[in-house]
């Protein structure tokens, strides 16, 4: 990339970088190269699994409960279960997660009940007052206005590191989500002082209906970190084992106070948007069929089978379990009563102002109102 | 949802939704003036969430019908830059809580060409967004920003209230000279339809519209709560007590005008708002009634509005957004005040 | 400009100004909370483009002074950021101009995570800036941003009007369990000195200040223009016209309240803002007396507020703020209307 | 940059990038390589030289309006001179100039009186009314809020495109100004439509008190462009030869549609940030001391004397003419009569709405105000 093309001594090249990108398992589930030792421990390679396959029929009955009216607007993680399971088996308890709102694999790994992300698109509230005890009591909630949350990632490692903490903050956004000037304040300025921060970027090919290749101008989403002189690196987000063995060395550098890194992790959208989306109006039905090739459950499926960790009985026992929790937490959403409208004034402020007083008894005494969920 | 593709004169007057009539603007004034365009997330191909640009693209190319990035600043930044070369730029913002990012690129640059060069430069430009709440969205899709824009010195806030309203205001709004925020009353866009003849004349941008004459009674208001200001002047009629009902719809500038010389022969106001009490435009109204109309009051003006708390997610929004009850209850408590 | 460390007791109290204040309760606080922080662009070496923070880098090292890069979004976000960790962050804007960016991390974010989480996250910071005009100052630089932040649920909105208000509302401010906008009158940053004691002791956020009683009047002002509509005052009492004067400092949340109880006795109001009259936070307590003290008003309320109007240059700036002539050229109306 | 640093085949490059540095004279005016064909045309180079000196004589007035209180606060451009002379000397009459607030050189070669920018930092808007038949009443004023103008490139190159014209949009900023998410948004977009920018930074060391290199983790802020895929080079900003060959090829790229380039410019700030500032508060006087060894007049007076195209007298005869010329532009301003108060309506919309007639009509009754300028 020079403006001036001719030979001139008056032209130098001062400083040059590569973008390196990482994938283990073929989409068959054939291993590329020798993998990291967490995927020969049993029980690990088990459970990472099952995180992705609970996760999923999740996801299934969450979009099933709104198609029958029984919930709103939900975003479905479908085909991108891969990066929440690596998120969830990488970061420590005491780390702190900052989500955007697809990666309930990572969140079911911190301990976000199942019932409480179905509250939360269900549009009750109390679905992000996370259980104390869990990791995710000190993690984030889910964020809606895109972007936004990364760059709370600056102050919240800058905290860390004023305490002497040997803690890490992951925030992730998808592909979108880096468009917006948010996402860059933050990356532009986490070097600045060092910070433990992974920002994890998901790009699911799609940010509604902008296909990723129309969202910007970079050829590959991990050099956006180079804008703040960080570690910019890919990595096949449907490869479980690439992700995590990535997620996890960003994590650990950061927490060796080497400072922050960006990942991106290329997976793909399966399902629309969101439930209130429709994709084939701008969405090659092909391209959905393709990418279900690279399907990261079938994929790890097939390694931990071959590697003699899973079998059809462990199969169908996880699918009934999980389908079983999933409906479990159906009918415990379903069956919460909604919260009372006063309590819209409950978390205002610490203690409710004497002047708003007045506008919460004129709630209080209306009671519930037709119309409400 | 079929296109509306409407030439004045033989064919039937079409009887459209808002959203409809809010695409049917847009279409034919880019159909009348080639400098319009349109920009914004999801407009091109998806016809926007709320498919308010549906078949736009198809019709006037990728040209005119601008899919952005995912980036608020950066599209009323690109509305601003692409206003100041003549070019008539109709921006949508997704939903009305992400209208913020646009807060400073409107505030200190849209707002303010004109007046910073003399003259020499313009925005004219519309920022269009769905407002208020009441179809269950998710959080940050239902919040009021009007009141936010309005205060505002150099810009223009519309909140159309029908079809035929959002139609010619929209057509005034992107012929207007100067940048006009835009906001939809979202759960109006589908609740009723009106015949909307595609006539290209515009709304004025600077009036009050009185939607029916009373006498005892004035409730003003403006965008979705229009609809239950409506529906309880409908009632109050059955009381025998005539409401005079008066839809500002262009907030900014305020036509006092006709809402002091309505207050004039009523004695009583109630204004009605679904954004925030504290600081919202039904204050601006009451404050300018405290001044202007204080002699004509029978009794106080009174405000029903959104409460001063975070607008809640959907199982309790409609405990926040004023209805009918709250209304009537206001307008009852008047009239035990002041008697007719 | 000397730093002012002060233990209370033994030594005089010294006479400060408001900028000075606002320093001294900064440093006091962090030497009594080692979880403050501060901040903002150019606030460690430079101690702040109007050296607010001046000795706080030698004092608490750079750790609990931070420059931050030149990106408003950011400083809101890290606020934010930090405030969720315990770390009570006092994050200072350069001048109220650049508020704009803040604008969306403040209302989506800082406003709402605790009520998002239902308590179980909060945000307790506080955003300082300098607000409004008088200083021949730059564009952009002299705007009153306070009606806007006052709008928005879940925020505090605080203006100090003297040295002694600052340190004791900047105190209770950065002691506040959720967001806090302080906004400083920067043409009054310099303008007195008044003795202030470093006793830690902070004021209320919750109820205005009453500067002095009167039987006639009431005037009500917050920051910069408390400073004119003292003076008004001591022009109404040469005059025999006993004026209360009262100072709201702590807009959001409003205490009506006291205002009210003034009106009650006087029955005449003026309320001063340097901020656009349209939609101004004058307009919210003239609507509070409209709706809750119509009956005691003898006269119209009046708002003495910035014109709507972009906010000219130096050259034209006296001419947009508000000063004694207006102020009392409206108080003199009232008289008129309803004689003493 | 690698996360995973073992050598796995797990693991492969994805692309790679350069950075360039462009610089022909040494700071003694001696040449590096061969310069390009502009500087061996007497007229260009004494042409240049001229509008630099120039600007640095009308900056020296307006510092001492300043220090004597007949000017507003004052951002002088002391040492930066040469960006501006490069900026003036590249771009075509119809193409369109957004600048920040330090680029008077641009501005004056674009037909923007000296007056005027006296009138803006004095407080009047009238200065901002750039004349009618120069390019420059097509440019944009200068822009306070940084950063924030960056983005109006979009639309502007945007609409020239759509238009089918050949023209081109320079958006300049400062070091710091590439922290704002405003700048980014734009960088990161330009290149989705291959619009035809250049965005040029002046690095010139600091942000009011923070070094560039407390700005941002990034080596360089050239690399910026990496994360909108867009050239980025860095050229030494205080060598007008090769700033003016580094933007004249982004400048003819951009015309040809090859699309936007970003340009890093390395000057220094050698006044204060503004007349309001100290710099001695925060910054080494050695660092300035060594700084003005790289002044940008300097350098190019011994190239253009080292060709035979300068000499004394010319520099004498500049040096009266352009401090006349200041003086003169100091008289003009002060003698102007400050606008009408109720001119603050003029320009707010198109005309005046019904409902603030009684605004302007109180203010022109007033008349002007005491403590006014
Ligand atoms: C600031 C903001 N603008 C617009 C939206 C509406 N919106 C919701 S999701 C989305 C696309 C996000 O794309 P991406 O970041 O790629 O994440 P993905 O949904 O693909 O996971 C948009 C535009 C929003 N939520 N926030
Ligand atoms: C949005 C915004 N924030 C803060 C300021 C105050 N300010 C004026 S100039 C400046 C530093 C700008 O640095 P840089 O971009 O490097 O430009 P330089 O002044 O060095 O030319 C700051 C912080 C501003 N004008 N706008
Ligand atoms: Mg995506
Ligand atoms: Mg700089």
């Amino acid at each position: 990339m020079k403006l001036l093309n001719h030979d001139s001594k008056a032209t130098t090249r001062i400083a040059s970088y590569e973008i390196f990108r990482t994938q283990y398992l073929n989409p068959d589930g054939s291993l590329i190269a020798d993998p990291p030792a967490f995927t020969k421990d049993r029980e690990q390679a088990r459970a990472m699994y099952a995180l992705m396959l609970r996760t999923r029929l999740f996801d299934k009955k969450a979009v099933a409960l709104q198609r029958t009216g029984q919930l709103g607007t939900y975003a479905a993680v479908l085909g991108q279960e891969a990066i929440g399971v690596a998120i969830g088996h990488s970061l420590a308890d005491d780390d702190i997660f900052i989500p955007g709102y697809r990666e309930y694999a990572a969140q079911f790994a911190r301990g976000v009940p199942l019932r409480a992300i179905l509250q939360y698109w269900g549009g009750d509230e109390r679905g992000m007052d996370y259980p104390a005890g869990t990791p995710a009591h000190h993690d984030f909630p889910l964020s809606v206005p895109i972007a936004t949350q990364v760059p709370h990632a600056i102050g919240v490692a800058y905290a860390m590191k004023l305490r002497g903490e040997k803690r890490v903050v992951l925030a992730s956004c998808g592909d979108g989500a880096t468009s917006k000037g948010d996402f860059y304040e933050a990356v532009s300025s986490a070097k600045i002082w060092n910070l433990p921060i992974v920002f994890l970027i998901s790009n699911n090919g799609w940010a509604i209906s902008m296909p990723s290749h129309r969202q910007t101008g970079a050829q590959t989403f991990a050099q956006k970190g180079l804008a703040g002189g960080i570690n910019g690196e890919q990595v096949d987000g449907n490869d479980v084992i690439a992700t995590r063995a990535v997620l996890s060395a960003a994590i650990e550098r950061a927490r060796n106070g080497e400072g922050p890194s960006l990942v991106e992790a290329l997976t793909y959208r399966l399902h629309d948007h969101t439930t209130a989306d429709d994709a084939r109006r701008y969405r090659p039905e092909a391209e959905v069929t393709a990418a279900w090739e690279r399907c990261p459950v079938k994929r790890f499926k097939a390694y931990i089978e071959a590697q003699g960790f899973w079998n059809q009985a462990d199969e169908d026992a996880l699918v009934a379990e999980g389908t079983a929790a999933a409906e479990a937490a159906a009918q415990e959403f379903l069956k919460l009563k909604p919260a009372a409208p006063e309590s819209m004034f409950d978390h205002l402020y610490a203690s409710l102002p004497k002047a708003l007083e007045w506008q919460r008894d004129e709630v209080a005494a209306r009671g519930p109102v037709q119309g409400a969920h | 949802m079929a296109r509306t593709v409407q030439k004045s004169g033989v064919l039937p007057v079409p009887n459209i939704t808002l959203i409809e009539a809010v695409n049917l603007a847009m279409a034919s004034e880019m159909r009348r003036d080639p400098n319009v365009v349109v920009l914004g997330e999801d407009i091109g191909r998806n016809g926007g969430v709320f498919r308010a640009t549906l078949g736009l693209l198809d019709e006037f190319g990728e040209g005119r019908v601008i899919d952005t990035p995912l980036a608020e600043t950066l599209v009323a930044a690109m509305a601003i830059g692409l206003s100041t070369q003549g070019i008539k730029a109709v921006a949508e913002i997704q939903f009305s809580g992400f209208l913020y990012p646009c807060v400073d690129q409107v505030v200190n640059h849209a707002a303010r060409y004109r007046n910073r060069t003399r003259g020499r430069m313009s925005c004219p430009l519309v920022i269009r967004a769905p407002n208020s709440g009441g179809i269950h969205a998710p959080e940050h899709h239902s919040e009021s920003l009007e009141t936010t824009f309005a205060q505002m010195p150099g810009l223009r806030v519309v909140c159309p209230s029908s079809p035929a309203r959002a139609y010619g205001l929209l057509l005034a709004a992107i012929r207007d000279p100067d940048p006009v925020i835009f906001l939809e009353p979202t759960r109006l866009y589908r609740l009723f339809k009106q015949p909307v003849e595609d006539d290209g004349e515009a709304l004025p941008l600077d009036s009050c519209f009185i939607d029916r004459s009373g006498a005892d009674l004035t409730l003003v208001s403006w965008g979705a709560m229009m609809h239950d200001t409506r529906l309880v002047a409908d009632q109050l009629a059955e009381e025998g007590i005539s409401a005079e009902v008066i839809d500002i719809a262009t907030l900014k500038p305020l036509d006092m005008a006709t809402i002091l010389a309505s207050v004039a022969k009523t004695g009583r106001c109630v204004i009605v708002s679904e954004s925030p009490r504290a600081g919202g435009w039904a204050s601006e109204v009451a404050a300018n009634l405290a001044e202007h109309g204080l002699l004509s009051l029978f009794a106080p003006v009174m405000r029903v509005a959104g409460y001063d708390t975070v607008m809640p997610l959907a199982q309790l929004e409609r405990s926040y957004i004023p209805d009918t009850d709250r209304i009537l209850r206001e307008v009852r408590k008047l009239f035990e005040m002041a008697p007719k």
